[in-house]
């Protein structure tokens, strides 16, 4: 999968064949291409945030889908919201937050190195997002954000996320729950910043972990002992796509998990001992797809910043009865 | 500096984030115990012995602070402790004996304690004094021990309350602790994974079978805006969305959803015809008109369904997800996306192997995701000792046009 | 499920009957027993590491099969093995570590905590293990262990094993590569642990975490939608037990993750709105049988502690090439 | 001080710790790849790119020890570092480009330097610096990163090798990592709870139907002595025991093991006969009295499967495990475990559904396992960002009774 714009007499040239961007104009999303040569086919998709996450030029470590969507509903992006991230890395998190904040709602995207703050701002324009997504060139470490008492949600992926919480605090809008997320790999970082946190008053505050993994399902065959008891030899081999529909054709015990095991021997010693058909019984079974799986992306420390209410002397313990007197 | 003041909406009676009259409000209480309230004007809210206060007092207020209910039911905000988990780690309880009865109070004693407290006649914190002091184990722990000690009796008696926002967030937390067959084991990651893989965003139509109670529709319409809209399938003559209540939708919100049976999908529309068999009352012209009203709502319910390329189509049903499937694909526009999620992954399987097979679905995907959560604490992190076992299973697939040019 | 001594005259007292310890002489193991008075059952069940695991008297945190096993495979515990285990807790993995290394092995455990160690004891010999479990009353982080150049494997349950690192190297068999195993809840032990073990020359540090989920099966209605669509109501209720052999006699389609979905409308549509079975297809799933599982147990901590021959010069880098050179 | 010298047996030529002659030694080079090696006396063990050397240099040499391959293939002992683990984390590597554009040596020049590296006539750490220095990013690179740089380096050019011992914990990894099917997608912990939950130790009878090409059969019959024994059912006419090899058992130990196929299984066995016809031949003789040994040894193994109730019934096949159960269940003994392995869920549900409705077995529970391996490093710590996706799943039950008494 790749992504590529259109323009005026370019071609797309894969292994499998040449593709004229000419002939693509006026095609519906989804259709099937042919090559102008070659024999290959390729097919014609609508781009969404998940789709570019697969193909968007990796210029940092990105955020896949499990972290971004659950992120996502921790911090509630919902339309209307304001949002800060930083940094904005290869924007891989940007173009999600933007949909799901998206007509009314804006990003403020911060990134320190230039060239990819460069390179995010153009892909931004070019996906026609600039009207929900501002990019910004600034080291926040050294500078803070250059937004106050405004936005609703905060998205922190940064080396060292500790040494923002303070600017983080003075962004949030004091008139709602602020809720702010750091994504760090190593547990050291989280242990850093949960201590900031706690410092700057925040409350509310976790910590998850979220993994997927994928499955694939196949039939298997699954004979009854009583072939072997009888001596036929068995062939294990998985049935393929064109033998399960003829299978499914016959209608014999297809994809049964069936309880009835005992009673159907006379199938199996009728038959020589030629692996014949009637040796097989399948069932649907899942797998895992591939034996290896993402088994860490990053911890995920979310926290609120909840405003004080001006008529309320408020009961804390300890360590936050300086900080929660001080009125907003 | 793009921006300075508060932005207008903080004030203004449609912010969502602020608390209004005849809302449905999650209350937590200090147990970690949740439950709805609906703040109907001028009534007497109670918590069973977290209090009671007047529902007209938590109206203005954001959503998402907590409050401790002072004498005579005074609302105060009540700031709480910066790590909502309990320490779980027994690691350093070396030299405590196990059994629970070192304490000295009985619990008569105990329980005419609590009553004080419900009346404001003593103090959470000198409940808590009390019972502390007459613990006799209290002194033998180490000063950690003893804070969580406190944390966890200060949990049991004080009087608060956290009013939770009427977020996806929050309420599919709360029916996957309490009640998950309501919402068929959907735990927020899962959901949360459905929301980003349908696509969904202000102006889709999106076409929906939810058989959880409405908590996937709900957090669907949520991010729609007209033009976008929800058709939502279901079974038998009305469909069932008792949480939709939950999240207070503006009615322009609701204008967005449409619904329909099943009876009517993949069937011709019958035109209006009413037999007045001579009728003339008024009674019955009222009638006749609510009949016809009704068949216009169906007929352009169905035109919907009928006249729409749907941006995406997702199911949860306790029917066979691959005959649903099959019924549906047609509406689904190309590129666009099927989402299907069951609490069964064998309930998905025979669906995974249709679409692999069919040539208008690309990029067939089973996933089940994992949700761990962890205690941070200065020398004393690690993930929670009880995790959920199961959230859900998602099946994704592209729909694409079996046209080649 | 508990667990009970044998007495002359004795009796076995629950909620729904009295069992005699008499009565119960002479059973075999795996018998169902009657109570004397009232309408109890009970099986008579053999003693297994797994079993007692389930019913022992927790004195401690203990430790559960996940991380038994996957400890037991690491640290190599097969017949023959010299072992010592550090502290004896609530004396769950000692008595698995003897079935392993049984007949000829060893296993030295040491507990600081007197009423402890006095009860670990006692149940050692009361299971009949002395000849195979050393029970020690020691505080070896003061004192080290009293077993030099011997053992194979060394397990440290403890809250801070990086105080026993220097003693269990004391105490390896100098020939053969020696396996350490150190089980601790918290992240934080597990850094400085693993920080002395490289000061002390261990080698090939790993860390792991094994937890596991368990499932049911049961039979769920899985009606073709084709029965709405006729305006059919379906009652989804899961088949009980009577009902599945009933379903399974009438050998309908029963248990089938069928494929075959187009093509059986009939059924339904012929059929009327009465709920009744035709309009049910049962499929085999699984699903966890409890919402909450086991979410951590413990940070597995694994390191070994290679001989140094003696007739070589190693190379090796930085911060252990002093320690490399000692030869032993 | 209960202990003081060194055990006898360290020496001792029945140790299983030291390497002897025409062992099966698993040797893992710095690639992390690894392979199986038959240590014939007297020849010489190539390893590709990371060297050869003789194999009689490695006989009585502790199995688990390091070598580097120096000149002429002469062995030292190398102690590997701490940290087994290449470090994955990216955070830290902020201003470096991503693309593989920065060494300088041409792709000729880095293979002419690898080919002198084997000749002996350059070292290793030459080797290395030569390609560091080249490398234009390598200053860029924060300390950390460079030394990680350095590390990836060494174990792609270092000639050395582990020769690990033939411990159930290397062989089963081995076989996962590099060709799992043969084993049966069986993970070193689902093995390890197996292993467990079957209660097998050394005087354990146990029966067992293992189509994981041994791996199960010899984790038990390692721990196995006389009188313990294992009986291994098989399909077909021969059992394929391939991966037994690879444990170097002793003669004792293989011994206790008995394999019958199952075409004998549920059959009275047929006395043996001899129709001589006439013939008189030594040649004839010598068959006859082959076969009627066979005929003794089959005879023998069937009355072991009738007349033992045996501790422990185990199965991993790929048959309906369902099936296997229905026809061995009466020859596991009362109290006794049942513990079949799949590496499908669903190849287990029918099992799983028949032992839960059995008045004969008792604590029916069906589990999967998870394990999830930890980079520890300094400032670094984190769950590695590959693993393993599915290990397998285990179905247990306690055989009990039908006799109350």
């Amino acid at each position: 999968m790749s992504s590529t714009v259109i323009q005026k007499d370019r071609t797309y040239n894969t292994r499998n064949g040449v593709y004229h961007h000419n002939q693509m104009v006026g095609l519906s999303y989804g259709q099937k291409m042919k090559a102008t040569s070659g024999k290959g086919t390729m097919y014609l998709l609508h781009p969404t945030p998940e789709l570019w996450t697969k193909v968007l030029p990796h210029r940092t470590q990105i955020l896949y889908l499990p972290d971004i969507s659950f992120i996502s509903m921790w911090l509630d992006l919902v339309p209307g919201k304001k949002v800060i991230e930083t940094g904005t890395g290869s924007g891989s998190f940007s173009h999600s937050i933007a949909r799901n904040i998206s007509p009314d709602g804006h990003l403020y995207t911060y990134e320190y190195h230039e060239q990819r703050f460069e390179k995010a701002k153009a892909e931004f324009e070019a996906h026609g997002l600039s009207n929900i997504v501002t990019s910004k060139h600034r080291d926040v470490i050294a500078n803070g954000f250059d937004i106050e008492n405004y936005v609703d949600a905060i998205f922190l992926d940064l080396p060292a996320p500790w040494e923002v919480i303070g600017a983080s605090k003075k962004a949030f809008n004091k008139g709602v729950v602020g809720r702010i997320c750091s994504f760090s790999p190593c547990i050291e970082q989280v242990q850093r910043t949960v201590l900031a946190l706690n410092e700057h008053g925040f409350t509310g505050i976790r910590m998850y972990e979220c993994l997927v993994r994928d499955f694939e399902a196949q039939h298997i065959p699954l004979p009854d002992i009583s072939t072997a008891m009888d001596g036929a030899k068995v062939k294990f081999k998985k049935l393929q796509f064109e033998q399960k529909l003829a299978h499914k054709r016959k209608r014999l015990d297809t994809d049964s998990i069936s309880t009835a095991t005992t009673g159907n021997n006379s199938d199996a010693s009728n038959s020589t001992n030629n692996g014949s058909s009637s040796y097989y019984r399948y069932s649907l079974a899942s797998k895992c797809g591939q034996c290896e799986t993402r088994g860490h992306t990053s911890y995920l420390t979310f926290a609120e910043l909840v405003p004080i209410l001006e008529s309320t002397t408020v009961a804390v313990s300890g360590e936050k009865e300086e900080e929660a007197k001080i009125q907003v | 500096m793009e921006v300075e003041s508060n932005s207008p909406e903080t004030t203004s009676s449609n912010n969502p984030n602020i608390i209004k009259v005849n809302d449905s409000v999650l209350i937590r209480m200090p147990s970690g115990n949740e439950k709805f309230i609906v703040l109907e004007p001028n009534t007497t809210v109670s918590l069973g012995k977290f209090g009671s206060f007047k529902s007209d007092d938590l109206v203005g207020k954001q959503y998402g602070l907590s409050f401790e209910i002072h004498d005579n039911g005074v609302l105060k905000q009540f700031i709480p402790e910066a790590f909502d988990v309990v320490d779980e780690t027994e690691a350093n309880n070396q030299d405590i004996r196990g059994d629970n009865q070192a304490q000295t109070l009985s619990h008569e004693e105990i329980e005419e304690l609590k009553k004080k407290g419900l009346s404001g006649a003593v103090s959470t914190e000198e409940i808590i004094n009390s019972i502390t002091k007459n613990n006799q184990e209290f002194n033998k722990k180490t000063e950690y021990s003893k804070s969580k000690y406190l944390k966890r009796k200060e949990n049991k008696y004080r009087k608060m309350f956290t009013a939770l926002g009427p977020t996806v967030y929050n309420i599919t937390n709360h029916f996957f602790n309490k009640n998950p067959t309501k919402t068929r084991y959907l735990r927020i990651d899962t959901l949360s994974q459905i929301l980003s893989l349908s696509n969904v965003y202000s102006s889709s139509k999106v076409l929906l079978v939810d058989e959880t109670q409405a908590l996937i529709l709900s957090s669907i319409l949520q991010k729609i805006r007209a033009p976008g809209l929800v058709l939502a399938l279901h079974d038998g003559d009305t469909p069932t969305f008792n949480i939709m209540d939950h999240f207070n939708f503006s009615k322009d919100t609701l204008d967005n959803l449409h619904s329909l049976s099943f009876k009517h999908v993949g069937k011709e529309m019958e035109p209006f015809i009413e037999h007045s068999d001579g009728q003339t009352s008024e009674s019955y012209h009222r009638a006749a008109k609510r009949r016809k009203a009704n068949h216009e709502k169906l007929a352009k319910t169905v035109g919907i369904l009928n006249n729409t390329a749907f941006d995406s189509l997702i199911i949860s049903t306790k029917y066979n997800p691959a005959s649903v499937i099959k019924i549906l694909e047609k509406h689904l526009g190309d590129s666009r996306m099927l989402v299907v999620h069951s609490p069964h992954k064998e309930a998905l399987l025979e669906a995974f192997e249709y679409l692999r097979s069919s040539a208008t679905f690309l990029n067939v995907n089973l996933s089940e995701s994992w949700l761990r959560e962890y205690q941070v604490l200065p020398g004393r992190t690690h993930p929670l000792m009880s995790m959920s076992s199961e959230g859900g299973f998602i099946l994704t697939a592209i729909k694409v046009s079996t046209l080649v040019s």
